[in-house]
């Protein structure tokens, strides 16, 4: 146990890497072995992040590759922010590779593993680094096995949306460039907290410019606002298991890397965070609109992981302790409901043949187990106790309370709206798989074991998490002075 | 001669940026489209060179007695930029294996045409 | 110098919005390939060799490689 | 309306990149990060080529990062294009008998100065990225200028694409448990200045490198290719 304790964080980005690079070698040897390379890599990475996690809290690992100290060489932090993330990603990619073993079986498999393998690795780069170019690199990595597996099943829907998603987020990652150089042009580093040292005040322009186009080309493959046109037909056309991972995982990583920039970067104060708020809430009512009318499961999934990044947003840009804690929590909290959502999602409609709403009637009396999972996701998706989207709304509505403005309280309600509507879709697809008879006489079989093993953890924890929210909260705390406190985070750095 | 000493390469630069981004944003053709990126790119990769330029430098390189380290451009844009450089291949290989897919499917490259998903 | 710089940086604009301009897909292909050709040219000028040799051989010979293939495979005239 | 709109937002662009760049006038003097590139990444790493000594040696986990976004975009290219059905892109010309002689006549000294390139990547300008592209232009090449198509042989591609990334990953782990705990660490001397044999573990991750990038762009090509049999 103590020898796992002490292992390098660097092993988090390092080998799943490496096995992606190994799986085309044993591909030649087995095919039979490649698709529990996946399992493998992501029950190490959960077993180290979880080792480690109790050790960052009290201090951060800074893990300086290849020897050079901080402003020189790349360095990753490991923080309690940083951690909890890729503690977050280890364990949903686990499970959901388990899920994928018996899921996967048209295509070139073999394939769908090593992207599976470099997208979690590339966000839990992401999460990890601790220098900004670097952190450019494994969105690439993100984004570019993101875009290769929308295409995966290559239908018209998947190509279509794959050529969508990769025009913008093309432009975007051109932006972020763009906004590194300027930042690198006047301050002469990369690093994080030697660029969040040197910049003192993030309204002139020479700092407000970068920081914005940075924002525009991260908030692209996080879907705030006016940056979301391609998430829902992107999320709908893949396989559904990596539905589960783009919504629940990708999208959080990008909206982390901008939490990054805008906290401890450039520090932001004031007004600022007004403005974010108001995206926020247009991002809420926009998502949860579209979702209501969707008459497509997935691109209704889809269209609520963009209310829920919403409220996420709207919970950061709070900038108070309860306010980032309460958004660290509804990222936990929607990671699990809604990759719970979509791969029981994804079973309902491999055995029902379609993906419309109309077409799960009866689903509920064919697949109990299925039908039951998807509804713990859903509650837990609103916010019903006891469920783990309870008790992280909870903590943003108190946050917004305690922040003691009219206008939060006024916003908080806008967004509490945003839930209703949100209830009453999930409600009505309950419905339908509950109360509704089919006329269809034939016999849709349960998913197998290892699907059933992935989604009823998921559940499991959902409920865990929903009955113990204090037994988080203390992550979630140190999380949040972390985000806030950017002196602390420069300190733990630079030394 | 002063302005043109001090601007040309930002000026080179950001036209190719622009432009990029232009075609990016009114063309309809999606071949068209990815020259536009690669445009971009270029563009970007000319930006980050110019930033590191120091006025009668030399390359980064000691290649033969009596270059002085004073004297060296920055070598971090270059670095950042040939990374740059491989990843932007990347995305237009990816880019272009869509578009032959994309052309199978729809018969057609107009990206206006292409409207399977609506809301 | 200075002369030379400014002239080829117009010439590589002009070849950018030719590439706009274009309706045959091939000739903006090898107009883009012009302005990677020397925009390579404009980084061994501002003392980047290795940059200059990468820009050269991957940004214009394979990318332009690249795009002819998929012209190919698709087809030449933009609609 | 389209264009309108897209001119005013990229006006916009510019108004703020201009504002930006008034702080950092063109051709000023380094800052610290990269004067202590220049002044001490000769001793650091051992490389006469700083930009290399940066590549690999200051900044190594981007290049990790950047050789995997090349295998990813190949399997990606892959995953894309294999569900199609093959087909030809039509009737080739034969090619000329000037290109075919000048192919063959060529062939060999476009991969000798490839390898030449990537293996003297620490020294003069160059490095594993310029020297796979150049390799793979000569695969491109033979594309154009042999009759019958002949493919990459796909075992042999696949070998030197993995192999190469884990020789550099394997490097990196090395240098995670010999002497100093630093992934990537330089765990080998760093020999005689200026020389082919110095600086270390950096020639050998460039020559992987160059094998991984040549055999991978190449591929690229070939998938992109992919005539009916």
């Amino acid at each position: 146990m103590n020898e796992i304790m002490n292992l390098n964080p660097v092993l988090l980005i390092a080998v799943p890497i490496g096995l992606a690079m190994l799986v085309p070698i044993l591909g030649l040897m087995s095919s039979k072995i490649v698709k529990w390379v996946p399992v493998v890599g992501f029950l190490f990475n959960s077993v180290v992040s979880l080792a480690v996690l109790p050790r960052v809290l009290n201090q951060p690992i800074i893990v300086k590759i290849a020897g050079f100290a901080p402003p020189f060489g790349i360095n990753l932090v490991a923080g309690p922010v940083g951690m909890f993330l890729a503690a977050l990603i280890a364990v949903s990619g686990f499970l959901v590779a388990v899920y994928s073993l018996d899921y996967i079986h048209e295509g070139a498999a073999e394939k769908y593993h090593i992207l599976f393998l470099l997208l979690l690795s590339g966000a839990t780069g992401v999460v990890l680094t601790g220098d900004i170019f670097n952190l450019f690199v494994f969105f690439e990595i993100l984004c570019i096995s993101s875009y290769a597996l929308v295409a995966y099943l290559g239908n018209r829907s998947g190509i279509e949306a794959a050529v969508k998603y990769l025009i913008q987020g093309a432009i975007g990652s051109s932006l972020l460039l763009i906004g590194i150089g300027l930042l690198y042009g006047q301050f002469g580093t990369l690093n994080m907290a030697d660029l969040a040292q040197n910049i003192t005040s993030f309204s002139e322009p020479s700092v407000f410019v970068p920081m914005i186009l940075m924002v525009t080309g991260l908030g692209i493959e996080a879907a705030i606002f006016p940056l979301n046109a391609w998430l829902p037909d992107a999320h709908s056309s893949a396989p559904s298991s990596i539905s589960a991972v783009l919504s629940g995982i990708a999208i959080e990583v990008g909206l982390y890397a901008v939490i990054r920039v805008v906290f401890t970067i450039c520090h932001v104060t004031g007004s600022f965070f007004v403005f974010l708020v108001a995206i926020a809430v247009v991002t809420v009512l926009i998502g949860e609109m579209s979702a209501f009318g969707q008459k497509n499961i997935k691109r209704m999934l889809a269209y609520s992981s963009i209310g829920q990044i919403g409220l996420i947003l709207f919970a950061f840009s709070l900038a108070t302790e309860f306010g980032v804690s309460g958004g660290l929590f509804q990222m936990l909290s929607h990671t699990l409901g809604k990759v719970l959502l979509f791969l029981s999602a994804g079973y309902m409609i491999y055995r029902t043949g379609s993906m419309e709403i109309s077409s799960f009637e009866g689903v509920g009396k064919k697949m109990p187990w299925t039908a039951l999972f998807f509804t713990i996701g859903t509650l837990s998706i609103i916010g019903l106790p006891p469920f783990a989207g309870f008790s992280s709304k909870f903590l943003i509505i108190k946050a917004a309370l305690a922040k003691g403005d009219l206008l939060y309280i006024l916003l908080m309600g806008i967004v509490l709206l945003g839930t209703v509507i949100e209830g009453t879709y999930f409600f009505r697809v309950v419905q339908v798989i509950y109360f509704k008879e089919s006329n269809n006489k034939t016999e849709p079989e349960g998913p197998p074991v290892s699907g059933l093993i992935s989604m009823s953890v998921f559940a499991i924890l959902v409920v865990l998490i929903g009955l113990f929210p204090n037994a988080i909260l203390k992550i979630l705390t140190t999380a949040a002075s972390e985000l806030l406190n950017n002196l602390e985070y420069i300190r733990s750095v630079l030394g | 001669m002063s302005f043109l000493q001090n601007y040309a390469y930002y000026t080179g630069a950001f036209g190719l940026i622009l432009i990029g981004l232009f075609i990016m944003m009114t063309k309809r053709n999606y071949i068209k489209i990815i020259i536009g990126l690669s445009i971009l790119e270029t563009g970007v990769n000319l930006f980050l060179i110019a930033v590191g330029y120091i006025s009668g430098g030399t390359a980064p390189i000691f290649s033969r007695s009596g270059i002085t380290a004073e004297k060296m451009v920055d070598p971090v844009p270059q670095a950042l930029v040939l990374t740059a450089i491989v990843i932007g291949v990347a995305v237009l290989g990816m880019a272009l294996a869509l578009a032959i897919r994309l052309h199978k499917h729809f018969g057609t490259l107009n990206l206006l045409e292409i409207r399977e998903q609506r809301w | 110098m200075i002369i030379i710089v400014s002239v080829l940086i117009i010439i590589m604009l002009a070849a950018a919005v030719a590439a706009c301009i274009f309706k045959d897909l091939l000739s903006a292909t090898i107009a883009s390939c012009m302005v990677s050709l020397i925009a390579a040219v404009l980084f061994f000028f501002l003392q980047a060799p290795d940059v200059a040799m990468a820009e050269a051989s991957i940004g214009a010979a394979l990318v332009t490689a690249v795009f002819v293939i998929a012209i190919r495979r698709t087809r030449r005239y933009e609609e | 309306m389209k264009k309108g709109v897209s001119i005013i937002l990229l006006l916009i662009l510019l108004w703020g990149v201009v504002a930006a760049l008034s702080e950092m006038p063109f051709g000023k003097a380094k800052l610290e990060v990269a004067g202590h590139y220049t002044d001490y990444g000769k001793e650091d790493t051992g490389a006469a080529n700083i930009v290399t000594s940066v590549v690999l040696g200051y900044r190594g986990f981007d290049t990790l990062g950047e050789v995997t976004v090349l295998f990813l975009a190949c399997i990606g290219l892959a995953v894309v294009l294999s569900t199609l059905k093959k087909q030809g892109c039509g009737a080739r010309q034969t090619p000329s008998l000037i290109l075919n002689t000048g192919f063959r006549f060529l062939f060999p000294l476009i991969l000798l100065f490839g390898t030449y390139v990537f293996m003297h990547g620490h020294l003069s300008p160059g490095g594993g990225f310029q020297g796979g592209a150049v390799i793979a232009s000569g695969f491109v090449l033979m594309y154009l200028s042999v009759p019958k198509i002949k493919r990459l042989n796909h075992f042999v591609s696949t070998l030197f694409e993995s192999v190469g990334g884990l020789i550099f990953l394997v490097i990196g782990l090395i240098g995670l448990k010999l002497g100093s705990q630093y992934f990537l660490n330089n765990f080998l001397p760093n020999g005689e200045f200026n020389t082919l044999l110095s600086a270390g573990i950096i020639p050998v991750i460039y020559i992987a490198i160059g094998f991984k990038v040549g055999s991978e762009l190449s591929k690229i090509i070939d998938v992109l290719l992919e005539e009916s049999e």
